[in-house]
């Protein structure tokens, strides 16, 4: 069947939900209001409202209570309305979401999902644009991986939910409604692979989330011009599918990561530096990052479009890079 | 101008927590009920315009419109001088323009140019005025308030006998760095003052399904309160007066200002999911704070019902004028996204290995 | 065992907010008496011990001793079932104690040993015992709160006929993260007991220079709170009992136990700088919460000053008996640095390229 | 005069105190105690508890009243009592300290500093063990500085105070106690620099913080063994002194990063990701980076020793580097 990404993610949730009655959602505006990008569309009906929990706006105690409730064996689900309002969770994601597990040694497991829409928008400004997987990456003990169809956002919605492990789930503001015809048949995404978008010979090009699709814009022009490119789409944030990528590199001796993030101890600074680690001795040249501009997401349109990559600076880079 | 005196009576009590609530008759003159109106009328056609420019996609991402609350802006600055602070959250357009700010900057703000008071790059929820001690425009609900305090922390610090007001919604009074910000201010006896916009509604969740005690004037507990008709601007104005005096006497206190918003929470929400237009169209029927002022501008004789609808239509011209010229205005320059992110310039270029050339040499 | 029932009046009464205060009258037994002494003091011991131990670097870093608030974490268990859960700051030894934890596992964990209750790996700060809902043990102030309310939610979500103690301190008190997740708690009519140990300082923070509203009973403004006297545990009983029936019908309450820790902050605050060696020595003189059951015991003929002495000197026999076998106890493996990082084994290791071999199926 | 680091910092505050009037002091137990470290030892009387406050156990609200205060004009240094506390006030470090110039459009600056001790010490546990420079690093618009003797520690402290952008100043739990002799007049250190503490010819050991001690043991047997490592201190975290680095790896062509931050999205990766992009044609082998096991710090004192970086093990890594 076809659907929307935000449905796909919904019918994820609604299916874990049917088969666990362990799992229950919390966040703003979950219940009755649906969701503010509508994951939670109907939820609240079906499962009533010890399952479906409206918050009141408090990022940090909510985390802490769906972190605490975890403790126990629930598999809270929490919503970050925009993930960038977590910033005020983040000692209760840090702290106990992601180290807890081991300052218990081992008695006590923590399987949250927390999820929510990142990245630049349309003009949202500043705080309303961030991508948080550069702020988490550090953070121990918790999974991230980021979907970008609407099949892995089913897929991993379910993965993450079932997983012991805290996970974070990315979303991506301008991907809700991308539209999708994904398998009837129950299936789930493994939270740890990368998923090959476009295999090629001539360059490895890595990405993830929306910027996958500004990827592939550039990969038509870039067949045009005779290029074969390899696209992955990394999906794991936190552990990198080193699998995956190591192969293609072997194969195309060529990298460029193409990430929304900031430059400055973004995932690419991660991955330049696991690669150069692991596979230097396959590259024919250095790793090639292209990412966000270093600064607040201004909410001029302009400004705005030149803080993230381009589709065409990405031809250029590969260009350069092929030569 | 014409100064003489008038008293006003607020339609409805104060309701106090821990303190004597002020008296209801309100001092004003003609003159003050005249500009009122006048501003709040222009207020609401600069909301009124901002919808419609959000439609024909002029103005994108989030825009949170204030219409409905306008005596709290109107009520507040008669009540104070520019050199007490306020801050707020996103629903920002009218306070900047009760502290002088221009349509031109807000326009042009709204639409990304670089006349906007914060060159293009804050955009609705960021609106700024250092010289009028406005300091924003808050994108994260709550947040604003430890700021609030700080300020007026500085201001004790800086012996001005000014004070602060940190305003935020009922959806916010959940937020822990309130109270936080709050016991601080109690302790240090900082002239802050928190005000409460409660328009009833923090987006789709209704204020007692947030709020276990949703009665926000009480909410500092140990720190007085006063509950006030936000929809009165005489109320609000000497609301605004007695808290100023007690936070300069004795420190902070809670003004909770009974409010309504008219539109949705921001431009994506159509507003009517979660209350009934029923309820929306009885509070502008019944507590318009701008149908208020007209009347008395009536009944005192000040003006006729067709002065006022003149004065609506300049207005309305003043508003149209001020959106075409900021249409013209240019969008920033690239060189822009980089400005402002450090002080000195350096920044993401100074990541490059010629670094050295933007050094700063420190004072 | 002797459960003659005896009536013991506490020796202050209650101070109630929003609530009527339990009668000072509490059930006990002779045994019970008898528990409470010997619990007691073996807390008091170890607690002893492990300052030792500190000294002689066998217990390094952070270490919070609960020396004078014994009463707290024994009338606690008095009125609870290990159904009820527990949840504490770092002052930790003692409830781990009381929820049936060994003096094996807490020396071993103390001295970074495989054997200790979180393999050496948590330390003093972070005793867990997951059979009896101890749910530990954490070194953030006030940030066990919102995990003690989930916790809360669990058992209320599950149909557990079961509660919460959340438990904090005077300076946690105005972390703002409590009062969100009270107001969440009071919203959810969540089995949440809200256990503010007030002993009067926040390391060299005296309560009346952290808070402006010292009465932390009452902080709770609209939630309902108990002052209790926390040197008394047959008083901390009530009011633990009290609050369990409250809480399970009504939802959240507050309950501030009076208290007062004998030793510094931690191992590294001589503890006297901030307060004088009078005020130690009198509370210790005149409230001492061993003193005081010892007394009881004494009057209600349950044992003789000898029979006392001969019960502590088997309590410290059995604390010495633990610090040896844990001393022979090993250090954890070098493989236990990369386990628990993640529940599947993989983690660090799965950054190197051999992912693959450790991948994990999910079920 | 010769001074222990906890007091340079003291005598940096002191001088700039002294200097400006606007420049005051919050945090928990910073006045009356002296703070936690002693850093503040005697400014509360001397200069009052108008400049100098002692804060209730609030690190979001009273970071975010710095900020406020920053706003105004007025220079506030804030102390985290361990750095790791500062996580309950990254949404005001991140939102409002890092991005209020931009999004202001310059109208309003920050000049606040934010410190306090961080680092793995002696068996703290796995809250009070952190190195908050990996989350923070992403945040723009601010600055990092980690100081690692009495002489940059002072200097820095000056320069942080001075500079009209926010500057987070990192210090290490286990170098307060650091003697050295410093200069009688006044200096400051410049915000951006490295820092050469040995100059040498064969490779260049990027290093900062604690890590410099380590790297300082290592290099002593490195040296006897006939290797003549070049050590920098790179103390400015953000941005990197790219120029003092770039010499560096011009000279040596081998490049050995140290550092005490996890390994996943840590300065360590970035600094990689930098090198690699603008100084790839001068290495002759890949960077290698050593950095604290990807783990929640474990009490153990053993397991505690196996997570960071020891000083045998930059031996070997620099053997093999330099094969
Ligand atoms: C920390 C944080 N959480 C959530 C949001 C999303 N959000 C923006 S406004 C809002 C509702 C706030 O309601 P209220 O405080 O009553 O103010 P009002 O919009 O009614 O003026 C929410 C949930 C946010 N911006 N920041
Ligand atoms: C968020 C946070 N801030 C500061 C600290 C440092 N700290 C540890 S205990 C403590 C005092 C807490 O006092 P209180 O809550 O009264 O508990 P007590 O130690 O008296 O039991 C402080 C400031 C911390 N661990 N976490
Ligand atoms: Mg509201
Ligand atoms: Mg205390």
């Amino acid at each position: 069947h076809e659907l929307l990404l935000f449905e796909a993610l919904q019918e994820g949730l609604e299916e874990e939900m049917d088969r666990d009655a362990n799992v229950c959602v919390m966040g703003e505006d979950v219940g009755h209001y649906g969701g503010s990008y509508k994951v939670t569309k109907g939820l609240a009906d079906k499962f009533g409202d010890l399952r479906v929990l409206d918050t009141p706006i408090c990022e940090n105690a909510f985390t802490g209570m769906g972190i605490g409730a975890a403790m126990t064996g629930l598999r809270p689900v929490i919503e970050g309305m925009n993930m960038g309002f977590l910033l005020l969770a983040f000692n209760q994601i840090s702290n106990n979401c992601g180290m807890l597990h081991y300052t218990s040694g081992g008695q006590f497991t923590i399987p949250v999902v927390i999820r929510g829409p990142g990245g630049v928008g349309r003009q949202l400004g500043a705080e309303h644009s961030q991508r948080l997987e550069s702020y988490f990456q550090s953070i121990p003990g918790i999974q991230m991986v980021a979907c970008s169809t609407p099949y892995n956002a089913k897929g991993l919605m379910k993965a993450a939910i079932r997983s012991e492990n805290p996970v974070i789930l990315f979303e991506h503001v301008l991907l809700y409604n991308l539209k999708e015809k994904i398998p009837d048949e129950e299936y789930i995404c493994n939270l740890e692979e990368a998923e090959m978008v476009r295999p090629g010979e001539h360059i490895t090009i890595l990405t993830y989330s929306r910027m996958r699709y500004h990827v592939m814009q550039a990969a038509k022009t870039l067949v045009n011009k005779g290029y074969d490119p390899e696209v992955i789409d990394i999906r794991s944030l936190k552990p990198f599918d080193l699998h995956t990528i190591g192969n293609s590199v072997k194969k195309t001796h060529r990298v460029l990561i193409v990430e929304e993030c900031m430059r400055t101890g973004g995932i690419g600074a991660s991955l330049t530096a696991a690669i150069n680690e692991n596979f230097h001795d396959y590259l024919d040249a250095p790793v090639v990052c292209l990412s966000s501009q270093d600064v607040p997401t201004p909410y001029a349109g302009t400004l705005e479009e030149w803080t993230v990559v381009q589709p065409a600076q990405i031809v250029t880079a590969v260009e350069q890079l092929c030569q | 101008t014409d100064t003489t005196p008038i008293t006003i009576e607020t339609s409805l009590p104060f309701t106090a927590h821990l303190c004597d609530p002020p008296s209801r008759s309100v001092e004003s003159s003609s003159q003050e009920l005249l500009d009122f109106f006048r501003t709040m009328a222009l207020m609401r056609r600069m909301e009124i315009a901002a919808d419609s420019l959000y439609k024909a996609k002029l103005i994108r991402g989030f825009c949170h419109l204030y219409d409905g609350q306008e005596a709290v802006a109107i009520g507040m600055e008669a009540a104070i001088t520019k050199k007490d602070a306020i801050i707020t959250a996103y629903r920002d357009h009218c306070i900047f323009l009760g502290r002088g700010g221009s349509l031109h900057e807000v326009f042009s703000e709204l639409m990304g140019r670089q006349a906007g008071c914060s060159k293009g790059k804050g955009g609705s929820m960021h609106f700024y005025k250092k010289e009028s001690s406005f300091y924003g425009g808050h994108g994260i609900v709550g947040a604003q308030v430890p700021l609030g305090c700080g300020i007026a922390f500085a201001q004790k610090y800086n012996k001005e006998e000014a004070v602060t007001f940190a305003m935020y919604g009922d959806g916010a009074a959940n937020q822990g760095q309130l109270f936080e910000a709050l016991n601080i201010s109690a302790l240090w006896d900082l002239p802050a003052i928190l005000v409460c916009e409660n328009n009833h509604y923090g987006m789709g969740t209704a204020e007692w399904r947030a709020a276990k005690s949703p009665s926000y004037y009480k909410r500092g507990d140990y720190v007085p309160g006063l509950k006030v008709d936000g929809m009165d601007a005489f109320a609000v104005k000497q609301a605004c007066k007695f808290a100023k005096d007690h936070a300069l006497e004795k420190g902070p206190i809670i003004l909770e200002m009974d409010t309504y918003r008219y539109h949705g929470h921001s431009m994506s929400d159509p507003g009517s999911t979660y209350r009934t237009r029923d309820e929306i169209s009885g509070v502008r029927q019944e507590r318009d704070p701008i149908e208020r002022i007209k009347k008395l501008v009536l009944s005192h004789d000040l003006a006729t019902e067709k002065e006022l609808k003149d004065m609506e239509k300049e207005i309305r011209k003043e508003v149209d004028d001020a959106i075409a010229k900021a249409k013209d205005c240019p969008m920033p320059e690239p060189s822009e996204l980089f400005t402002n992110v450090y002080v000195k310039g350096f920044g993401t270029e100074s990541f490059g290995p010629d670094r050295k050339e933007v050094k700063a040499a420190l004072p």
